[in-house]
């Protein structure tokens, strides 16, 4: 089982990525789970998401303590939450900077396998708004190899309608851009 | 339900304890309440009918020859001898 | 039972009262007090209604004297469910008649829907769910029957409870004058919610009572109807007085018969002038306690409402703008 | 079997009402009751069920309208939560006494004061004793199947009971996830329309909800009882039925590793599924501990439970609910009862799991297992136990 976490904040999507990407994991025919942090947060207030991805049935109905993977859909989250923190030893930080890999490791110190990518940059480009989650979802994909891209296109076109087009456009032009640093 | 109902079973009771008899009170004789009971005047009696539509039991009935009579379940009240038009109704006490 | 319905055969004779329909839709043999006028303006709405009518019927004096197991005394299909939402147990009678029709498992004419309250079930503690049922425009007719108090639980004050009554939560006493707030005005509340129809009736008035309640159910919507209904035992007055203390209430101005039409008022019983309140309230032992400044304040409150009335009858525009909805789908 | 489709676990339920030809919807919104009756609402505005939803201005009156339209004879659904479920409270009892054959999920969260709008069961808990059929899920495919499964069993004349289902709040109902589908031939041929019972008919009057003296209302609560007890088997046949319609065959009480575990864990809800991971990490680590799940809340498999249990020598119960000021919380309360008549029977301790939506880990079930073990041994120090309080 593989269980990602997303954090971001209140309107930036972070809860439409971790379905997307349950639903494009059960397209593929595993088991899968998309959850949000079920809090009373409203817009521009820090949140998480879910999502776990298996072989099986999936039984956890708790929170994910001790992720695999992290996606930090804001950078300015870094300085409050520290979400690597609970980190597995072999898990991957997905962060969205504009920064460098040796920029981020001397800020932060982060010992974990990096995948940096400028998200604003291409939501602004791809999209004309700054919403930042199908393109962070394209560099998890391109970190992890969770989904094939193309699983995406299906849960997009449902939940995105005329839009559908563009936000993959966003997810394939991050999976691109991403800059993969392991450890 | 031709057993009396406090001895009924529950197995007797309806589902829901629905009731399927519409209408079923009048086998209760409410004139039994009454220590008073109207009587008509036929001689001053237009068979207007207005006793008739006052009464809050229907307890008056129209009679074949069209005069109006109390059934079985005037209470006694007194509404109609009130509201007679020409007042041929008159309030008298049950007999012991 | 023998006797009952004899009349049916009879021919019409030029008397308006043998006008009226003979079926008994709330039949004799109910356990309502002796001179009740709830009773029998129950009766006379349910003889207007016809037989193709559903009955939701809230709690209070009217359902306990007439569904005691294994007896009713309903004729119409009837239904008691609670005190408080008699008004959406009607709303979901009317859901379910629309969607059986619109899918096709009924078929004819639809019955119509009707809601029965008294008045703590409708201004007090119904008010919510009545409001709702207004307010999404349910195909229903609501009647209050209004006793002005919870007769039911033994004579408390409710909203509908009028100035100066005593009963037995509005005692008079050394520091009281009995209820010492004006009746809440239910027909005001239902007016604001736009409805097509809105009425006031009394069954002293029975001819206006059954031409009002069918037109209240002949209107598509929502309608409304305030039934004033004299209680002997909670107003401690004569068991005969019961029809008389419901024409005083209109000839004194205290219950003006009138209707609302599509926010045009009418008012459709007319007393060539009013008689002093004092004529109504005398009859009455709620009012015994009641003194010359008390009197002379609601006489004078009932001649300020009454003109107000007289007024909004008079104005040429309507109190709101009425509302058609399209059809839609 | 069908193929897996990932969807919103309320979703699912909306579109298990929609196979289920729902008629009469009377909804009124609370959290996290909400996706279901939003997802119902689309449904009908875009004419993809034919049914007519009631937007009421309360759960009272969604209750009342709700016991209008089933009176009247069309399958009747409504879904709420929490407050909004303790504000039915009153029409829960006549709904059920007037022999409605009403559909209601409760999204289950805690109830005020404080406010806290997750998920524990504390709701439902309060009206265990409203003589309706109550039955609990685990995950979004029970949620489906027991919604469909639950119009057949409320309207079969020889139960007409209403039925809720049980659905815990956000942690299932607000997840994502896969689950199998049904046609909607395969449904119809499962469940055939409603046929009423009694209803409220000009052409064939009727009056419902007349009020019973002391002389006949014990035959009534009588008469109910023993209606809900007799739902047993019919509940039964239908799940019966669906097991061979869909490969998926429940239980009134289920079980998970029992054979020779010594320790029984018993919990309802989506926390079973927790409590399962646990359990393999502790069945591997040696621990004879195995899981009983209730799935029948009402009526009570009282038979069911005691040939589970009676042959364990220790019983934990996982409330989701207290009961304040109680001998028991809820649940414990019922399987200590159950369990009182054998002449040999196992110790039970209770605790009290999760409650207002706090995170349960399969940690959390190890610990309380390991708490118990050790508290069995000296004697037991309370009545019940309340898991992660700090202080």
């Amino acid at each position: 089982m593989i269980e990602i976490r997303f954090h971001g904040r209140g309107g930036q999507g972070a809860v439409t990525s971790v379905e997307l990407l349950a639903l494009a994991a059960i397209e593929e025919g595993k088991f899968a789970q998309g959850f949000p942090s079920f809090g009373p947060e409203r817009r521009g207030a820090p949140v998480m998401a879910f999502c776990r991805v298996d072989d099986r049935h999936i039984r956890l109905r708790c929170k994910i303590l001790q992720p695999d993977v992290v996606v930090v859909l804001d950078a300015s989250l870094l300085g409050i939450q520290n979400p690597p923190a609970d980190l597995k030893p072999h898990g991957i930080i997905v962060l969205n900077t504009h920064k460098s890999p040796g920029e981020i490791r001397q800020e932060y110190g982060y010992t974990h396998t990096l995948a940096l990518v400028d998200a604003n940059q291409i939501a602004r480009e791809v999209l004309g708004v700054p919403i930042v989650n199908t393109a962070m979802t394209g560099a998890l994909l391109k970190a992890t190899g969770v989904v094939k891209m193309e699983s995406l296109e299906a849960p997009l076109k449902e939940r995105f309608g005329p839009l559908a087009g563009k936000n993959f456009n966003a997810v394939k032009a991050a999976y691109e851009a991403t800059i993969i640093e392991e450890r | 339900m031709s057993k009396a109902w406090d001895q009924v079973t529950w197995q007797e009771l309806e589902i829901g304890g629905v009731l399927t008899e519409p209408g079923s009170a009048r086998a209760y004789r409410t004139g039994d309440w009454r220590s008073m009971h109207p009587v008509w005047d036929k001689t001053r009696c237009l068979k207007c009918g207005v006793c008739w539509t006052v009464c809050p039991e229907a307890g008056i009935s129209e009679e074949p020859d069209g005069y109006f009579e109390m059934n079985d379940y005037c209470k006694g009240c007194g509404i109609c001898a009130k509201e007679c038009v020409t007042g041929c109704i008159t309030m008298v006490p049950e007999e012991g | 039972m023998e006797k009952f319905g004899r009349a049916e055969s009879q021919k019409f004779d030029t008397y308006a009262s043998r006008m009226l329909p003979r079926d008994e839709f709330f039949t004799s043999g109910h356990r309502a007090c002796q001179g009740c006028g709830e009773a029998l303006a129950v009766r006379w709405v349910c003889k207007a209604m016809g037989k193709d009518a559903i009955i939701a019927n809230a709690t209070g004096c009217m359902e306990i004297v007439s569904s005691g197991m294994p007896q009713t005394s309903w004729m119409h299909p009837w239904i008691h469910v609670a005190f408080e939402n008699t008004a959406a147990v009607a709303s979901g009678i009317d859901t379910a008649l629309k969607i059986l029709e619109r899918k096709g498992k009924l078929t004819g004419k639809m019955p119509k829907v009707v809601a029965m309250g008294g008045d703590g079930g409708t201004s007090d503690i119904g008010l919510q769910a009545l409001s709702g049922a207004l307010e999404r425009g349910t195909n229903f007719t609501y009647f209050c029957f209004d006793n002005e108090a919870y007769m039911n639980t033994g004579i408390q004050r409710s909203s509908a409870t009028p100035y100066g009554a005593m009963t037995t939560t509005s005692p008079p006493g050394k520091k009281s004058i009995g209820q010492h707030t004006w009746k809440k005005d239910m027909v005001a509340i239902a007016v604001a919610h736009e409805i097509p129809y809105v009425a006031t009736v009394t069954p002293s008035y029975l001819f206006d009572l059954f031409f009002k309640v069918r037109k209240a159910l002949e209107t598509p919507g929502p309608a409304y109807i305030s039934v004033l209904s004299v209680c002997p035992t909670g107003w401690r007055s004569a068991t005969d007085l019961s029809v008389r203390l419901g024409r005083l209430a209109v000839e004194t101005g205290v219950f003006p018969l009138y209707e609302v039409v599509e926010g045009k008022y009418f008012l459709t019983v007319q007393p060539p002038k009013l008689r002093p309140v004092k004529d109504y309230l005398r009859p009455q032992g709620r009012f015994r306690h009641l003194r010359e400044p008390e009197i002379n304040f609601i006489q004078q409150q009932v001649q300020a409402r009454y003109e107000l009335l007289l007024q909004k009858c008079q104005a040429p525009f309507p109190e709101f703008a009425p509302v058609h909805l399209p059809e839609v789908g | 079997m069908g193929q897996r489709i990932g969807m919103e676990v309320s979703i699912a339920v909306s579109h298990a009402v929609q196979l289920a030809r729902a008629e009469a919807i009377a909804a009124y919104p609370i959290t996290p009751q909400t996706h279901i009756v939003e997802h119902l609402s689309s449904l009908v505005a875009n004419g993809e069920l034919e049914a007519e939803f009631v937007t009421v201005e309360s759960e009272h009156s969604a209750m009342s309208a709700c016991v209008g339209s089933a009176a009247t004879g069309a399958r009747t659904y409504t879904a709420t939560s929490s407050q909004g479920l303790a504000l039915m409270h009153e029409i829960l009892f006549i709904a059920s006494g007037m022999r409605l054959p009403i559909v209601m999920s409760v999204a289950n969260r805690a109830l005020s004061a404080p406010l806290n709008i997750w998920n524990d069961h504390g709701d439902i808990m309060a009206e265990k004793d409203i003589g309706w059929i109550q039955v609990f899920v685990e995950n979004g495919q029970e949620s489906f199947d027991h919604h469909i499964m639950a119009f057949k069993i409320a309207e079969n004349h020889q139960v007409l009971l209403p039925t809720i289902i049980n659905l815990d709040g956000f942690i299932l109902t607000h997840v994502v996830e896969p689950l199998e589908m049904l046609s909607q031939e395969t449904v119809d041929k499962f469940l055939p329309p409603l046929v009423p019972y009694h209803r409220l008919d000009h052409k064939k009057p009727v009056t419902m909800g007349a009020f019973a003296l002391p002389e006949l209302y014990a035959e009534t609560k009588m008469a109910h009882q023993v209606a809900l007890t007799n739902s047993y088997q019919p509940i039964l046949e239908v799940w019966r039925e669906w097991g061979e319609l869909t490969g998926r065959h429940y239980h009134p009480v289920e079980h998970y590793r029992t054979e020779g575990a010594k320790v029984l864990l018993l919990i309802m809800g989506s926390l079973a599924e927790v409590a399962e991971v646990a359990v393999d990490e502790m069945q591997d680590a040696g621990q004879a501990v195995g899981l009983i799940k209730p799935r029948l809340w009402r009526p009570f498999p009282f038979q069911d439970l005691r040939q589970a249990l009676a042959g364990a020598e220790l019983v934990i119960v996982c409330d989701r609910a207290m009961s304040l000021g109680g001998a028991a919380n809820p649940v414990m309360a019922e399987v200590r009862s159950a369990l009182y008549p054998l002449a040999k029977k196992p110790p039970v301790l209770g605790y009290a799991v999760g409650l207002g939506g706090r995170d349960v880990q399969p940690q959390a079930f190890k610990d309380l297992v390991a708490h118990a073990l050790s508290e069995i041994k000296q004697g037991p120090s309370e009545e019940y136990y309340m898991v992660g309080v700090r202080g």
